[in-house]
């Protein structure tokens, strides 16, 4: 639904974390349920685009649990799981444009992956080779972004730059529940309102800021927030990849039309640790991910498509050969990564040349080199 | 050449930027109708339209933040923070992503941004209305960080710093805005020194100041006291605080064996620090006397009816001159305090 | 009223500035109008207590206008007039408990007013002398901030001490329409919200941040945010002090009846210049600033008590002396002024001992001493 | 004496502290039943409860700003910071209002607020988790700013830093959290050093070493490498940061003559700036060679697989102390490069 009411008494029956009340239009068990404002953004959505949702969250999860594992072998330095929040990245990044340009934070590996990331690029930040491995303009995606929230500044400015040069680009930036609180996401909507920019705002509210319930952060649903600047909102359920993709028309439509931004809240959780530092068990009930294993994303579009009879066993079959070549890919560029010389840690500083920094870099060349003679 | 006030200079240096690159904008608190608290952007949302300056909301994280998307999406944003002292609520986007980018994209993703910061004290104005953040910045790794000091620089180097792929903090004193200097309008960008040099403000040679932004102006003016006592004092406006032009520097303090380092920052950490401990380490041999550093005292900035006490006055730098020069101390000093009162 | 709705089509038709649909109980003219949320919050309002509030009001104005003259004079460096917004001050700071402790802006004269501030007080931070003029404790107030919006955190904290030692007392934070635009500002409205912290926020809408009008910060009125925060909010006529005693009264009594923070959002208008160094004229119509002289608050209460027979003339001609003595006492604080010695700028740097800063003292007294040879 | 980590040796402190006075209390993001992210706060809030050790929202403006109104009302904050780059958010309100509390009201505002920082590389962290802002804190007028170097410092000076009246930086050095030693749980903070002054970590005679944080370990292992070259290296632990304890640092220098000073952070206008600065101001008829600054480059922390490139280690502080003992450089450096496996 539209979020156009927030009224503190209303508020004080919800709860920032309740999914019941999100829209969708898959029940947790599969089942197609219509919704007034959803079902129009995907009336035309065909079996192939629905199977590639599908297959896109597939190879998610396999990508996500191949760095896991890549961690737990020493291969990676650290890892930030996504599982259980396929549907809304792989949804939200299967509505966009080519040009569109999306502000991930560290979790977004679906999103990455609907952007037409490469293998490397997943894994060779996480190895702690670069701080950011891919190139920005060929996925059109920023750097992930590890201050909590900053991104939502720089997406708000990208689509201040599109509006200006008249395209009709979009900028989405991804966040979780716990970055609301940061003053960066309230000014982007600020700006973004008085700006009526092109921007997206897509918070994933995952129930958790590490080891922080969402109930930290919010008394009431986030998506509560937006309309009080000037943005309309949406709550949806962030593990309905078909919710997920509608909500996302929805808000994309409304920037290319001039409407400015929108805000949408997809109601998810986070089933693995915040990352592979983390130890979830010293602060939440294995009953809550217990009940969530139940609202899988996968499991619940899978149970569509084959009730639907757009997916079958062979179908399935395809897409776990799939999943497991691209994790292959990934472990192989992970493991046949190389460190680059330490020479290169003094390039890019400047763009433009920098005397001073050009002496360190000849003194510490020349430095190791003494350890060679 | 044309007479202008510094702050008119800025103000001809943003308007030639506009016009000639259409991906420059302008962004800030107050710069559109009223043309800035200082005046500088005066008339530039007339003749440039709203789209190209930009009256943002009041949230210095939100315009910095968004400048840097813009830069991602090809524009060339030139940033005002309306005093130094509002600065602060930046200093994130400014340390983790503005002086970072480049380097965290491995050289992909370019910041040509530049924040403009009407800067230090010495003009009666209340609290955090006169702060000299300049070591904050310098001390980041990836911004360049300039100070003009008269309005050819302040045109010259606003130009170089829009032109510049690198982000730039660009520092406009503004006890001088209404200084008035000729002006180059038309020279070349290609003759004019690179932004990242030093000039000698005055040649001398019993000892050399280094400084920059308005105590160039004290340190020329003890300079001229100086004379009266026979003593010839080099003067090396740095202009650049990162990089410093350490050539420059280290060359005079070669010639002359004494130096005093003056600004109105606090001394701890401060640019001077830098400038001693680099001195130091690339003159050691030519040092006839410890160098002096003559700055604002490790206080916050003042009441402004105390401040005179706070910004080094003339008085204050030839007290130290009197030191390096290893000469009683205090003498020149008090003879000069007759001529303090044209000072300032 | 209690703003619960900020639909984004509802909100397409209201506008940041507009006071048309702000609640009251006095219309401009000084007319009694019955208001259901409002009335019952001041139904016990004395004909003593609301000729104080007319007094008040009256004072704030003639020492806002001494301020404008010493400058003026020369005798300080700056001031930030108040004029035409003494309602919202007066009225709030007139239903404050002694324990409650502001967080003024800088142009929060009739605040300080309210809490008993000393001549003095108004005008040695403007002269330059100090930088806050009057002790915190004397009248339970922050200096006044300068940094847009950092004392909406800082009223937080103080409210979450007050929760925690168990007493009633509400911390108040001050800002204006600018101010919300600030990450700090929504930062305090998390914090006070997850804490239910007993804070009120009044921020004094007066349509402009120097050359800035409101619409640049907002496009939708801004009491419309803080539901979504779960922070019940009034938008009320900040020239009407009556309806700013009941808002105010509204708001103090959930904090203290343990319901948290509420929002205050007073629509008022700056009169005059942002500070006297500002020329309005080169950015607002005169017409605007016309149209809103026929809302002046006093003359809007003056018409209200004179009509009830509370006021007459004699008693107007006894506040006009009270304004009068103190704008005297005022002058006298300000031009009897002296600078304190040099020497005490190195002091209360820390409040510990500190043997670096106490030698470059000694330095700096023993540099100034050579001049008196 | 017990046997701690520095990590448990905080918390000792933390649990002391609260203890002790019932207007301490703890704040930060997932400090609560997790313990903090380094476990520092490790079973704090079920002792102490929700009231004593809080869980806030993820924001650091908040965190700080609260702080100080907490601090107004009586209070004794002991704010945590997750990691050092991400107190970047807090840095206006640590520097125009923790900080200039005290002034801004003459004195009559007090801000006992301690604002905890794992800080610093070499432990394989991601972008933004490795940063040595200290520098920042130290130019700051009004901030204590403090390093612990060791599990019995950690905990003392994390007592004293709770007990006093003025606001202060407290940097854990993140990569010693496990590192282990003897503490004095019982003895008399009154009996303890002050906070203030600096500790000779180890006497020599032919130069000082000047350093701080994990820094200090990484010297006294290179005096240790040293002696077998027969060189005899004074390591000094400078504890504060500010202020800086130069009455240990001068006589230490006017004892050996040569002085080498190491930190993580960017050289550029960094604590080494300082400390150089000050000691040629105040040594410098001792002086017998240019001091030397080994530190991170002038570069954003590179990515972690590079990291020992960038943290100066043993092989790099010998070679600098080569040069100040006007040796053929990289001779000793080389030879040590033997025993560097053992050292971090
Ligand atoms: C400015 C800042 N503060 C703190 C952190 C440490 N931190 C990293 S992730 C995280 C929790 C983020 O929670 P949320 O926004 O809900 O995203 P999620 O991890 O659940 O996807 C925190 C506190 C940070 N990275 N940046
Ligand atoms: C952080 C910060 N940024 C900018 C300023 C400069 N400034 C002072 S007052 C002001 C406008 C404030 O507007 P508003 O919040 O509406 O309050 P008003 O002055 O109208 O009472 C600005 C931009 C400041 N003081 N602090
Ligand atoms: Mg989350
Ligand atoms: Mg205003």
């Amino acid at each position: 639904m539209t979020y156009t009411q927030t009224s503190p008494d209303h508020g004080a029956a919800a709860h920032a974390g309740d999914v019941d009340d999100a829209a969708r239009v898959l029940e947790p068990d599969g089942t197609r349920v219509p919704d007034a404002e959803l079902d129009p953004w995907i009336a035309d959505l065909s079996p192939h685009e629905m199977r590639a949702l599908h297959r896109d969250m597939v190879l998610t999860r396999r990508l996500d649990a191949e760095g896991v594992a890549l961690q737990r072998q020493g291969q990676l330095a650290l890892w930030a799981p996504c599982r259980g929040q396929e549907a809304v990245q792989v949804g939200t990044a299967h509505a966009l444009a080519p040009g569109d340009f999306v502000f991930p934070s560290y979790r977004e590996h679906g999103v990455l992956l609907g952007r037409g990331a490469q293998p490397a690029d997943y894994v060779l930040a996480w190895r702690g080779e670069e701080h950011s491995a891919y190139d920005h303009t060929t996925i059109n995606a920023a750097p992930p972004q590890i201050i909590i929230g900053a991104q939502s500044l720089h997406a708000t400015g990208w689509a201040m730059g599109a509006q200006r040069d008249g395209s009709t680009d979009v900028a989405v930036a991804y966040y979780g529940d716990g970055a609301t609180s940061q003053g960066d996401v309230n000014e982007a909507m600020v700006f973004a309102s008085s700006f009526r920019a092109p921007v997206v705002f897509v918070c994933s509210n995952n129930q958790w800021a590490i080891s922080e319930p969402v109930t930290v952060q919010a008394k009431y649903p986030i998506a509560g927030r937006a309309p009080g600047f000037g943005i309309p909102s949406m709550r949806i359920d962030g593990n309905d990849a078909l919710a997920c993709v509608a909500a996302m028309r929805w808000a994309l439509d409304r920037a290319r039309r001039g409407e400015g931004p929108s805000f949408i809240e997809a109601v998810t959780y986070r089933m693995g640790p915040h990352t592979t530092s983390d130890d979830p068990t010293r602060y939440r009930d294995a009953d809550e991910v217990e009940a969530w294993t139940r609202r899988d994303p996968i499991e619940r579009l899978e149970a569509y498509l084959r009730a639907e009879g757009m997916l079958d066993d062979s179908g399935l079959d395809e897409v776990a050969r799939a999943a497991d070549a691209l994790a292959a890919d990934v472990r192989a560029a992970c493991i046949g990564a190389t460190t680059r010389d330490p020479a290169t840690l003094f390039d890019h500083v400047y763009a433009e040349p920098h005397g001073p920094l050009e002496r360190q870099k000849a003194e510490y060349v020349q430095y190791l080199a003494g350890f060679e003679k | 050449m044309t007479t202008l006030t510094l702050g008119a200079a800025i103000n001809a240096g943003l308007s030639k930027a506009l016009e000639t690159d259409d991906r420059v904008l302008l962004m800030g608190e107050d710069i559109g109708k009223l043309g800035g608290v200082f005046r500088v952007t005066d008339g530039l949302q007339q003749r440039f339209g709203a789209q190209r300056v930009v009256d943002t909301p009041l949230a210095e994280a939100g315009i910095v933040g968004t400048a840097v998307g813009l830069a991602l999406r090809g524009y060339r944003p030139v940033v005002e923070i309306q005093f130094d002292g509002f600065v602060y609520p930046a200093f994130d986007q400014i340390v983790c992503q503005v002086a970072k980018l480049h380097y965290r994209s491995s050289g992909r993703i370019r910041m040509p941004l530049v924040i403009r910061i009407p800067w230090a004290g010495g003009v009666g104005a209340a609290e955090h209305h006169s702060e000299s953040p300049e070591a904050y910045f310098v001390h980041t790794a990836g911004l360049r960080v300039v100070a003009a000091s008269n309005p050819q620089d302040a045109y010259v180097m606003l130009r170089q710093a829009v032109a510049s792929d690198d982000p730039v903090i660009f520092f406009e004193p503004k006890r001088l805005y209404h200084a008035k200097g000729e002006v180059d309008l038309e020279a070349d960008l290609a003759d004019a020194p690179p932004m990242h040099l030093a000039r000698v403000a005055q040649e001398g040679t019993d000892a050399t100041i280094v400084t920059y932004g308005a105590q160039v102006r004290t340190a020329l003016d003890a300079a001229l006291a100086a004379e009266d006592e026979g003593l010839s004092l080099e003067v090396i406006d740095l202009r650049s605080l990162s990089p410093i032009d350490m050539n420059t520097v280290a060359a005079s303090v070669r010639k002359t064996g004494r130096v005093v380092v003056t600004h109105e920052a606090a001394r701890e950490a401060g640019v001077g620090a830098e400038l001693v401990a680099s001195i130091t380490e690339q003159c050691f041999e030519y040092l006839e006397a410890p160098p002096q550093r003559v700055t604002g005292h490790d206080i916050p900035y003042p009441p402004s009816k105390l401040e005179k006490h706070h910004v080094p006055d003339l008085d204050r730098i030839l007290f130290a001159v009197d030191r390096v020069m290893e000469r009683g101390t205090g003498s020149s000093a008090a003879s000069a305090a007759a001529i303090e009162g044209g000072v300032r």
